[in-house]
Parts: C-alpha cells; sequence; structure tokens
C-alpha cells in the first residue's frame, strides 16, 4: 500500500462510527489496557539514558520530533484523539509501532482503550 | 577366564626366561610412553592411584612405584598392560601399540636381573 | 572370532578387506586377542553369554577414512561402534551395545587442532584426551584451563557426548553444554559440520554454537545417528588465584539452609562446585544402634552426638577463583550469609593459591579443581575388579536429599547385604543445576556371583528411582534400556520420536544399535 | 482470501469448521480484516505478492486444543505456522515464511506455571511475555533476576527457539542456552516431554536439561519440527547490587589487547555484555564526525594514519562499559581488580566509576531509569533507535531488517567488517554508518557481531533497494566466512545456502529429519531454509 492510501484510510476509518463494541467500553479498564499494551512505548516518564540512543520512550519520542510541540508527545495528555483514528493507528500500526493482534488487544479491549484516549477529548466538548 | 588360571599363566609368564635385546633409544622411547601412559596412576609424585595400590599390596616389601622396581619381567608387564589387573583396565593397540608396549618393558625391566641371574625380589 | 550378527561369512570377508583398503592393515584389527582388548574391563557381564564383544575393530586415521569405513559398513549391514578413547569405565568402556558390533576406535584421530588463548577455546579430534589437551596448552604456556573429569584419559569429545562433567565453574563443568560446533560423519558417510562450520570459510566455529536454523548437536549426545569426529570448545581464561572454605554446619535439619546458601552462590557465578560431605559418615560405627532405628535415627539424636563429639552435621567445600582480592570479597561475603542463615556456623579457610602454582602446591592441591587432569579418583577402590555407576539426578534441595537418602537405604535393607547408602551420603555435585546421587556398585571378572547381584540391585534402583520421578542421566550399555524405560512420559513418546529419527538418518541400523536404548527398526524387539 | 496451496476453498472451509470445534469460534479468524492483523508490519514486501500472509489463524488455549488443531491441519494437509508473542519484529513478527499458512497464535497460553526462587527456575507457556514473567515476579517479590532481550513484549519461549539474547552474564544471555526442559506438540500430534520431563512424575524437569539420550530440543528452535508449549529457563538469582564502570584506551591499536582483557572477564563470567565505543568515532549507527569524514574522504584510512588521527584528535580511541552483578563487595572488588588488570595490559588506560546500585530497585525508580535491560527489566525503549528521531524527522522508516555478522571477537576481525560493510553500502550509493571506529555488539559471549540494520517500508520501489543492500550484505560476509545467526522468512533461504559445508549437507541432514518427523510437511514449511519433500523444489 502507498503512503498516501494508508493516509487516505486513516482519515476514512478515522471518521467512522464507533460504537462496536457490545458492553460499554470503561475508560478505567482502558487504562489497564493503556499501561500494558502503550506506556512502554508511549508513556510519560522517560528513561534518564536510552539503550542505543534517544533519550525518551520511543513512541514519545517520535510524537515531539513529528508535532514540535503543536499537541502533546505524550498520548494520555492529548484531547484531539478520535476513536477511529486509536482503533486505525492499533490495528495497521504506522511507521515502526506495529500491528496489533485480537489475541492481543481484543475488540473490546479496544473500546475501553479508545474510552480512555478519548476521555479528554469527550469533556472538552 | 578366572581368576585362579589367570594367576597361573601369570606365573608360568614370569618364569619363562625370554632374550630380550637391550638398546638406550628403546629405554628413552620406553620412558616416554611410560610418562604418557603409566605415570599417570603409576608415577613417583602423590596421589597416584596405582603407586598407592601397590604400597598397600606389597606393605614395604617391594617399592609401591613401578619405575623403582628391579624385579619386573617382560611377561608380567606385557601381561598386565594387555590384561588389566583388579580396576586397572587393560589396554588397546591404538593406545599402547606393540612396539610401544616392548618399549615400555624394556624401560621397566632395565634394572631386573638379566635371564639367568636369580631375581632380587626384595624377600 | 564372532561374525556380525546378520553377517554372510562371505560378506564380512569382503568388508573385512574393504576396511584394510581404508585403514590400511594395522588399522584393522581381528585376532581374538586383539578383539579382548575390546571388552569393556569394568563389564557387568563379564564372561557370561551376554556379555558385549566386539567382532573387530577399526581404527581410522582421518574423517575421510571414518567415512569410507562407514560406506562399507552401510554395504554389508555391519554394526558399528564408535569409541573416541574407550575409556568411560563404569559406563561401559570401549566396548559396544550390541555384540558382534565392529568398533570404531578413534584413538588414533589425536590431533589437538587449534587452541586459542585469546578468545579461549579448543577444537579436538576423538582421540585427543584430557592429558593431551592439558599438555598442549601447558608445553605453550597457553593461558587457558580445560575444565576435566576424574580420568584425565578421557576425551574431551567423548565425554562431552556422554553429558560428562567436571569441577570448576558450573558453565564448563557441563562439557557438552560448553561444547561448540561440531564434524560428524553421518550413517550414509556424509560430513556434516555444525553450528558456524556449516558456512565455508567460518571464522567462528568454535565461537557461536547455533549456526543458522535447528541445532542438531545434540542428538550426537547419548545417541547413534553419527559419529563425531571434530568438537570445539569454549575454555575458561586462566584465573589469578584460588581458594577453598570449608563451610560446617551444626544440626541435620541444617542441610536445607546449606543447600539453598550454596546454591544462591554457586548460581551467581560466585563459586565453583560444591563439595558436600558429612563428617558423622566416619562415626557410622559409633551411631549403629541408631542407625539401626526402625524409619532411621531421630535427627535430634544424631544432633545431640554430633554436639557431645563437637563435630558438624554437613559441611560443604567451597572454591572461590579469581582475583585475590575478590575471593577475599567473596569469602567475606559467603561467611557473612551463611552465619546469619545457619546459627553455629564455622569456617575453615584454605591456602590461597596464585598461578602459577609451586610444585608443592601442585603435589597437594585437588588437581580437577584447577583443570589438571590426572586418575587420582582410581585410588582407594582396593578389593574389586571394577565399578558400575548409578546415576540418578535429583532436586538440588536438602530435603531431596534427605529423601533420596530414605528411599535408597530402603532398597538396601529389602535387598540385604552392604548398604553404598547411609543418613550421612550426600550427592555429586558436576551438574550446574542438579544433583546426582551417585553410587558405586562392585564388578568382579572371577565371581560371577558379585556382577549377578550388582546386575539385580541396578535393576532394581533403577525402577525405584523411576517411581520417584528420578531418572539416570548416563548408564553403561548394559541398563540402557532400563534407564530408557523410564523416561515413559506419555507411552514413551520421546523415546518414539527418538526411533523416528533413527530410522530415517539410519535407515540401515549400522550405527551403535541399542545406544541409550535407541534400536534400529529391525532389532527393535530384542531390547531388554 | 489467500487459501493455503493446494487445499479447494471447500477443504479449507470444513477445516475451518473443525477448527472453531476445537478451539471456540472465536478463537478462530479467517475475515480479511482479523487475518490482516497477522501481516508482518516490518515485511520487506509489504503489499507485494511475495508479501508472505496468512490464510487464517487459529488460537487456542491449552495444549490439548494444539494437538487438535494440528491433527486437522493434518486431515487436510494445511501448513501450520505456530507464532508465540509473534514480536520478533524486523525477524517476522507474527507472519508465516509459507504465504497462505495458517497461523497457530500461542497468546492465549499464557500461563507462568513456575518461578522457584530457591532452585532459580522458571516454567512457562509460549504466550508469556517478559513483560508478564517480570510483573509475576516483582508482584511476589521473588529473589530471581531475568534475562531480558530488548523487546519487552517477547516471549521467553519464543526468543529463545529463535536464538535470541539478553544484557547480564554469559550463561543467561543465551536464552536457547539457559532453557531447560521442553514440552513439544509434534507434527502428529503426540505431546512429548524432553530432559528429565520424560520421567513421568519428574520433580526436576527444570534442574537437569539432558535426561538420558540425545537432546532433541536444538530442533525446535530456528525450525518447524514441532509446536513448543512450556519451557523451563534458568534464573539468576537476585545480585545484591549492580556497578558499571567504563575504561578507555588512549591508542587505535590498544583494540586488541582491551577485547583480549574484556573478554577475559566476560568469559570467567563476571560481568555481563560489555559495551564497546569509541569517543572519537561517534555513536552507534552515527554518522562519523567531520574531521574523521575527511579522513575518509579518499579511501579507508591505514593503521598509522588512523594512529595520526587519534594522536591529533587528542581523545582516547575507544571505550568499554563493564557491568558488574553481585553482592556489593565482591563488584567493587571485581572493578578494584579491573582497573589493575587493565591497566597492565593497556598502557594509558584510564578509567570512569559510572552507577552503582541496589538491586531489586524500588518500583517508583524503574522509570527513569537507564539502560533497563541491563538489570532485567524489560521495557520496548530500543525502538527509539529506529523511531521517528531528529535525524528521521520527515521520513522516519516503517520497519527494518536486521543483519548480524558473526565475526570473531578480535580487533582486526572488527576492523575488516567495518570495512566490508562500508564498502558493501557504498557499493549501492547508499550512505554508509560505518568508519573505522565502529564498534561491534557482545550478545552471544564468545562472538562479535557487526550490525547492519536495513530500513524497510510500506513502498515496494523502496523495499527493493533494501532487498537488493540486504542480499549483497548477506554475499559479502558469506564470502569471508561470517554468518548470520536470525533473519526474516524474506531471506531465510538465502542465509540458508551460506552454511552450504560439503553440498549442503547439513541442511540435507535436517530435511531427512523433517520428513521423517512431519512426513505430512505441515508445519512452518520453509522456516529456516527448511522444506517438505513436497515443496523442496519451490525453495527461493
Amino acid at each position: 500500500m502507498r503512503r498516501a492510501m494508508l493516509f487516505l484510510l486513516l482519515c476514512v476509518t478515522g471518521a467512522a462510527p464507533s460504537a462496536v463494541a457490545q458492553t460499554a467500553p470503561s475508560d478505567k479498564n482502558g487504562k489497564a489496557v493503556f499501561d500494558k499494551w502503550c506506556a512502554p512505548c508511549h508513556g510519560a516518564v522517560a528513561p534518564a539514558r536510552g539503550m542505543f540512543g534517544g533519550g525518551a520512550l520511543p513512541g514519545t519520542a517520535a510524537l515531539a520530533v513529528k508535532y514540535k510541540g503543536r499537541v502533546p508527545a505524550v498520548l494520555e495528555e492529548r484531547s484531539n484523539l478520535a476513536p477511529g483514528f486509536i482503533r486505525t493507528v492499533v490495528r495497521n500500526g504506522v511507521f515502526g509501532m506495529p500491528i496489533t493482534r485480537k489475541t492481543e488487544i481484543s475488540d473490546a479491549e479496544l473500546e475501553d482503550l479508545v474510552a480512555y484516549l478519548t476521555r479528554k477529548s469527550a469533556r472538552g466538548g | 577366564m578366572n581368576r585362579v588360571f589367570r594367576v597361573v599363566i601369570a606365573c608360568v609368564m614370569l618364569s619363562a626366561s625370554a632374550a630380550y635385546a637391550q638398546s638406550d633409544a628403546t629405554r628413552q622411547k620406553g620412558n616416554e610412553v611410560f610418562q604418557y601412559w603409566c605415570a599417570t596412576c603409576h608415577g613417583r609424585g602423590a596421589g597416584m592411584p596405582g603407586t598407592i595400590a601397590l604400597t598397600a599390596k606389597y606393605k614395604g616389601a617391594l617399592p609401591g612405584a613401578l619405575e623403582d622396581r628391579t624385579d619386573l619381567t617382560p611377561q608380567a608387564v606385557r601381561f598386565v598392560v594387555r590384561n588389566g589387573a583388579a580396576i586397572m583396565p587393560f589396554f588397546r593397540k591404538t593406545e599402547v601399540s606393540d612396539a610401544d608396549l616392548d618399549a615400555i618393558t624394556e624401560y621397566l625391566v632395565r634394572r631386573s636381573p638379566q635371564p639367568g641371574e636369580r631375581a632380587n625380589t626384595g624377600r | 572370532m564372532a561374525i556380525p550378527p546378520g553377517v554372510s561369512n562371505r560378506d564380512w570377508q569382503t568388508a573385512l578387506q574393504q576396511f584394510v583398503q581404508a585403514v590400511g592393515e594395522s588399522g584393522v584389527f581381528t585376532s581374538d586377542e586383539d578383539i579382548g582388548l575390546y571388552r569393556d574391563a569394568y563389564s557387568p557381564l563379564w564372561e557370561e553369554p551376554e556379555e558385549r564383544l566386539a567382532s573387530a575393530a577399526i581404527a581410522p586415521t582421518t574423517t575421510e577414512q571414518v567415512s569410507e569405513v562407514v560406506r562399507v559398513a552401510n554395504r554389508f549391514r555391519i554394526p558399528i561402534f564408535p569409541i573416541a578413547t574407550g575409556r568411560n569405565l563404569g559406563y561401559g568402556g570401549s566396548a559396544p551395545n550390541l555384540s558382534g558390533s565392529v568398533v570404531v576406535d578413534l584413538k588414533r584421530m589425536n590431533r589437538v587442532i587449534e587452541v586459542d588463548d585469546r578468545r579461549h577455546f579448543a577444537i579436538v579430534e576423538p582421540g585427543v584426551s584430557y592429558f593431551d589437551l592439558y599438555r598442549h596448552i601447558q608445553d605453550r604456556g597457553l593461558k587457558v584451563w580445560i575444565d576435566c573429569p576424574d580420568p584425565g584419559w578421557g576425551s574431551p569429545l567423548g565425554n562431552a557426548l556422554d553429558h560428562g562433567v567436571g569441577y570448576t565453574f558450573g558453565a564448563y563443568r557441563d562439557h557438552f553444554h560448553s561444547h561448540c560446533g561440531l564434524e560428524a560423519v553421518l550413517p550414509n558417510g556424509d560430513v556434516i559440520r555444525t553450528g558456524m562450520g556449516a558456512l565455508p570459510g567460518a571464522k567462528t566455529w568454535a565461537e557461536y554454537r547455533y549456526g543458522f536454523g535447528p541445532t542438531v548437536d545434540g542428538l550426537f549426545a547419548q545417541g547413534n545417528v553419527g559419529i563425531v569426529t571434530k568438537m570445539g570448545f569454549h575454555l575458561l581464561p586462566a584465573p589469578e588465584a584460588y581458594q577453598t572454605s570449608v563451610v560446617t554446619v551444626p544440626r541435620r535439619n541444617d542441610i536445607v539452609p546449606l543447600i539453598g546458601l550454596v546454591n544462591e552462590l554457586e548460581h551467581a557465578g560466585l563459586i565453583g562446585q560444591p563439595g558436600y560431605g558429612s563428617p558423622l559418615a566416619a562415626r557410622r560405627a559409633d551411631l549403629e544402634e541408631l542407625l539401626k532405628r526402625p524409619g532411621g535415627p531421630p535427627a535430634e539424636d544424631l544432633d545431640r552426638f554430633a554436639q557431645e563429639q563437637k563435630l558438624g552435621s554437613w559441611t560443604c567445600r567451597l572454591q572461590f577463583y579469581g582475583a585475590p582480592a575478590v575471593i577475599a570479597a567473596h569469602i567475606a561475603y559467603a561467611k557473612d550469609r551463611f552465619t546469619r542463615d545457619i546459627p553455629g556456623a564455622t569456617f575453615e579457610d584454605g591456602e590461597l593459591l596464585r598461578f602459577p602454582l609451586t610444585q608443592e602446591q601442585l603435589d597437594s592441591v585437588r588437581k580437577v579443581a584447577v583443570g589438571i587432569p590426572n586418575l587420582a579418583a582410581f585410588g582407594g577402590r582396593r578389593g574389586s575388579d571394577g565399578h558400575l555407576w548409578f546415576a540418578p539426578v535429583i532436586p538440588k534441595t536438602g530435603e531431596a536429599v534427605l529423601e533420596a537418602q530414605r528411599v535408597f537405604m530402603d532398597v538396601f535393607a529389602r535387598r540385604g547385604g552392604p548398604a553404598l547408602i547411609s543418613p550421612f551420603s550426600m550427592p555429586a555435585t558436576w551438574m550446574y543445576r542438579a544433583f546426582v546421587f551417585l553410587m558405586g556398585f562392585p564388578i568382579s571378572r572371577s565371581d560371577v556371583t558379585v556382577n549377578q547381584r550388582t546386575r539385580e540391585t541396578m535393576r532394581e534402583i533403577i525402577k525405584v528411582a523411576a517411581e520417584h520421578g528420578w531418572g539416570e542421566y548416563r548408564a553403561a550399555p548394559a541398563f540402557q534400556d532400563d534407564v530408557m524405560a523410564a523416561y515413559s512420559y506419555n507411552n514413551s513418546a520421546l523415546l518414539r520420536l527418538h526411533e523416528t529419527i533413527k530410522d530415517a538418518i539410519d535407515p540401515n541400523g549400522i550405527m551403535a544399535a541399542g545406544r541409550s536404548g535407541i534400536w534400529p527398526r529391525h532389532l527393535r524387539g530384542r531390547r531388554a | 482470501m489467500v487459501l493455503p496451496p493446494n487445499v479447494s476453498e471447500a477443504d479449507f472451509s470444513a477445516a475451518l469448521g473443525e477448527f472453531r470445534s476445537a478451539v471456540g469460534a472465536d478463537w478462530v479468524f479467517s475475515s480479511d480484516a482479523d487475518v490482516a492483523l497477522y501481516r508482518d508490519s516490518y515485511s520487506i514486501y509489504w503489499g507485494e505478492p511475495e508479501e508472505r500472509v496468512a490464510s487464517a489463524a487459529v488460537a487456542p488455549a491449552t495444549v490439548e486444543e494444539v494437538q487438535q488443531v494440528v491433527r486437522i491441519a493434518n486431515k487436510y494437509r494445511i501448513p501450520l505456522y505456530p507464532i508465540s508473542t509473534g514480536r520478533n519484529l524486523t525477524y517476522g513478527g507474527s507472519a508465516p515464511t509459507l504465504r497462505g499458512s495458517l497461523v497457530v497464535d500461542l497468546k492465549r497460553m499464557n500461563r507462568i506455571l513456575a518461578v522457584d526462587e530457591k532452585r532459580h527456575f522458571a516454567l512457562v507457556e509460549p504466550g508469556v511475555s517478559y513483560f508478564d514473567l517480570y510483573n509475576h515476579i516483582r508482584e511476589r517479590n521473588l529473589e530471581v533476576m531475568l534475562d531480558v532481550p530488548d523487546p519487552g513484549w517477547g516471549s521467553p519461549v519464543g526468543n529463545s527457539l529463535d536464538h535470541g539474547v539478553g544484557y547480564t552474564t554469559a550463561p543467561f544471555r543465551d536464552h536457547f542456552g539457559s532453557h531447560c526442559g521442553m514440552e513439544v506438540v509434534t507434527a502428529e500430534g503426540e505431546i512429548i516431554r524432553t530432559g528429565t520431563g520424560a520421567v513421568p512424575n519428574s520433580d526436576n524437569w527444570q534442574d537437569f536439561h539432558y535426561g538420558a539420550g540425545p537432546t532433541i530440543d536444538g530442533l525446535f528452535a530456528q525450525s518447524n519440527f514441532g509446536i513448543v508449549t512450556k519451557m523451563g529457563f534458568w534464573l539468576m538469582p537476585m545480585p545484591e547490587a549492580y556497578l558499571t564502570g567504563t575504561v578507555t584506551v588512549p591508542r587505535y591499536q590498544d583494540f586488541d589487547p582491551l577485547i583480549h582483557e574484556v573478554s577475559y572477564w566476560e568469559d570467567l563470567g563476571l560481568i555481563g555484555m560489555p559495551d564497546y565505543g569509541s569517543p572519537i568515532g561517534g555513536g552507534f549507527f552515527a554518522p562519523p564526525p567531520a574531521a574523521l569524514a575527511a579522513l575518509m574522504a579518499s579511501g579507508w584510512p591505514s593503521i598509522d594514519a588512523l594512529e595520526r588521527f587519534v594522536g591529533v584528535e587528542a581523545r582516547p580511541a575507544w571505550s568499554v562499559r563493564l557491568h558488574f552483578y553481585g553482592p556489593e563487595e565482591t563488584v567493587r572488588a571485581n572493578w578494584q581488580a579491573a582497573k589493575r588488570r587493565f591497566s597492565g595490559a593497556i598502557p594509558g588506560a584510564a578509567f570512569q566509576d559510572g552507577e552503582f546500585l541496589r538491586l531489586p530497585i524500588p518500583p517508583e525508580q524503574e522509570p527513569t531509569l537507564p539502560d533497563k535491560p541491563r538489570l532485567g527489566i524489560p521495557s520496548l525503549e530500543v525502538f527509539a533507535m529506529v523511531a521517528r528521531n531528529p535525524s528521521t524527522a520527515n521520513d522516519p522508516a516503517d520497519g527494518h531488517a536486521d543483519f548480524f555478522a558473526m565475526i570473531p571477537r578480535k580487533a582486526s576481525a572488527v576492523w575488516e567488517a567495518a570495512r566490508v560493510m562500508f564498502e558493501t553500502y557504498r557499493e549501492m550509493d547508499t550512505p554508509a554508518p560505518y568508519n573505522p571506529f565502529s564498534t561491534p555488539i557482545n550478545y552471544y559471549s564468545r562472538c562479535f557481531i557487526m550490525a547492519a540494520v536495513v530500513p524497510t517500508w510500506r513502498d515496494p520501489a523502496r523495499n527493493s533497494r533494501s532487498r537488493e543492500l540486504f542480499a549483497r550484505i548477506m554475499d559479502r560476509c558469506a564470502e569471508r566466512g561470517w554468518g548470520c545467526y536470525r533473519t526474516a522468512p524474506a531471506f531465510q533461504d538465502q542465509l540458508a545456502r551460506t552454511y552450504s559445508f560439503n553440498n549442503n549437507a547439513l541442511l540435507r541432514f535436517r530435511e531427512k529429519l523433517k520428513d521423517s518427523i512431519d512426513p505430512n510437511g505441515i508445519l512452518s514449511p520453509g522456516r529456516y531454509g527448511i522444506w517438505p519433500a513436497s515443496m523442496r523444489n519451490t525453495r527461493a
């Protein structure tokens, strides 16, 4: 898939409706999913020194380079994450971030994760 | 072969007289082979199981270290190398060849009486 | 002269001619006298019809010759049995599993191919002994140690293939585990090299063990799918110094924390091989009444005796290697830990030995502990023509030792006669992570009843061990079927897989038939 | 939908039905969207016809379910491809070697069956990750230390079966070497246990790795002879302390005695993985400083020229960071002894004391701790190396393929390998991240690795170039006798061919084993270059 198409797909799925879970998503459960599966790369607290250069957690560091401060590099501080975008990135990966399978994060857990990562967006309106 | 029979054979061989040529070269070779194959058990140093066992066996009547013996016969040396004795195993020809065995024999009997001489058994 | 089973006299004569063509007259042994030299000197079947005897012996000097010998054997379906130095006495020596096999005696392949004292490895042929390798290193002043087992005349290659063990650090004591890369002749005569050796011109054959893809090396250890003709080993760099400290603990039940702490030191790499003992073992005569008690002597009574006699209940010799200041730190740390965890623990430090040793130090040092091959272990066994090892593997805990004592003492009590195990028996500690509760049964070359008794006891004790979940790590050919039978999980699924592999790699079943209880298809019915 | 080769749609559909009965409908994944989750995120064939994609995936939860899956696959001759956590990114991830294989995803088999802090071992299922095992140990305050690889989401079982490596002392770093006992479902659906696990009721399965008879465990690593469903590992007792120290040496040619001295410490088991570096040459994969680039402009400099260059720079040519584990007294004594030995061996050697930490690390200190894998703490920090960073701000790669050349542990080999890599990149007009001060990695204690990290993309044009570079590196290294220890399915046939001694005798031996153990050729066809008889002529 060409990169342009990938972006297109990201946008399309990002706009898709989010109600797929059968039980109500829980942002509390979502925090547990985030801590287990996302925080090792996208967490807030960075090591004092990386093993192979760099100076931070890989996902957080990459987003800091990408956004240059326009939005927070730490995912949990973001208030502009769309449910569809989260789903797409988890299931498709992006750049060095790999695909995550359903034996790792089930569809229900993904909805919990979405609830957690969009909690600020929801409150913000 | 039972033990009694083996002892009989050994005695027969011990008393047999065999002519053996002596040569310094063979003895030197015999010394080398002895040091390689035998001295690790029968050497003069400490912790040598063969020497310890023979010391216990002869209780001072004969030296424990084979190189100090003056009563060894070629036949006895050959027999023990090829048949073993108690826990001493026998040696294959890929280990100690017949030529090596001849050399060891020459080396070990160098101080033993010549054929016809009376063996000094230390008694 | 015996003829191999299932081989016609005519084929046999032709085969012998072809063996001579392959290795020369001097490498083919067929006279009764010469073949007699391949008997197992410690055979538990000596002079009985079941004694496992060779039909001939062939001694090649090169891998190419081994390959040719195997091709001839395949052509005439002659069973062959490779030996390295053939000196694993107590585990079968130079005799085959299957009577009538032709022994392939690799003693003449005795080149030390390489020893590197900067990258710390060696590559050797099968006929090289520990003595040979040690001398090679000493003659050149190389700064590496070998880890050697008790009999210095053994082959590093053969010992590793028998899962043999040594006396220094955990990682080196396991001789098969510290091997790196091998060359083997397969039953069809093909030559393979494993690990990096499969890469032509490989630069790291004896350094990186896996190469690419599955590791097949394990199939050749205690196995029968090929003849190993070269093998690499990781060696230890010569440490600066060595010192022992013997810890003594007062109470019988201190065995549990004692072993726990020693495990911790060992698994952390702070000590080499530990050596356990009991000062009470020498006082068995004084304890006769106690020892006769049904169910064994109560711990309190033994403790009282030990206290009265000012003896400890258990000892462990700890061995430290490294720079003198590091050894001192290790010993201080160990003492601190033992003192904290086991009230009444006492210590006796040995002399700090710096390398190279003086002659006087050399004479008194426990040689295997500092990588010097010798034969001292053969001392002190008067009154026997040999011994047969029973080597069950038990967990490395005090509880397991006490249980093993009880279980095996029961066997001796039931059978009558002298017991090899007492409440003071301690296990051998060669394995890095497990104990071997070793026993040596007597062998006689003149009294067949001694051997019969040894065999009966051996068969029974193998079964008893299996009932407790303990298998043996190694056994003489006469008992390999019994030992393998204990490894019966899921209807002997592992053995059946071994057999599948055997049939695929050695369809004519010529290679070391019966070794480790693995028989080729046409002989599977004869399993004991 | 991709079908397995030579399996009809009707048969496949029937097989999927049987798989659903075996493991439950929820755990058979056959929709396009679900199957796509098994793609290799870092595939060097992404989106091309050669991309190795699954036909479906099935996720059993027990060893009995694995047996049933294998039996059904035999019935329909469906090629299976087991994965444990499927997180060996750059080495294939969760995608099969053969397109159309059915992935057996063992992630749900995630029980930690034992961690023994007295005898220092663990027994786990394949779906357990290093994170899981670490958390289990920390929650119970067990006094053992894990040896972990860089990606903490990897599986101890899967990582060791891929010959993966870690960072502490030598015996523990080799994850396959420190395994002890395994349970395997064979290609015919039989359960075997290796080592003393074959003795029913064995209480020392994780203590003695051989049992009696031949050891077959090695057959299940980097291969396709069975599905490993349990595996034991030896663990290190939790050391009391951790101390690091850095040694620098002044001259270019001091590298050889430096390596020699480090090898002494390494092979006596006294240090963790040594960390080589060069204060002059720049960091790992970093471009050379300007002065060095200028020196290299007219070709690879001679040793004399490099020695002069070092003199002018007036900085140490080489450094190595050492890591000691143990009681405080002994780590300090070891570092003191190291200073004495290095000073004796190399005039001008200088020393810098590093961290001293008491173990275990209090949980609140963990997040900011550097070098987590060296302390047995799993993380994902390694991905910082390839994630978007200032030097790739506008064009981060989508993944990477790693070639790890196994070279001898000596300076001349390192210098030659750096030069070979440099020249191979140059042949391809690609910026070469190598210079005469490039340093090796020492994962396997006896061997150095000169690493090449080739980017992969979700763009066929760029991948084609990456593939060419990768293949060329492989050839150039093989010519010099340097193999690579592991690679992604896309290169496994090519790499297997470099191990060709005596007309590929080892490969032919493995093929014979394959045919005998897996007569229908259903398990991971092609993995590590081993194809079943029916597909051998299709080898790449």
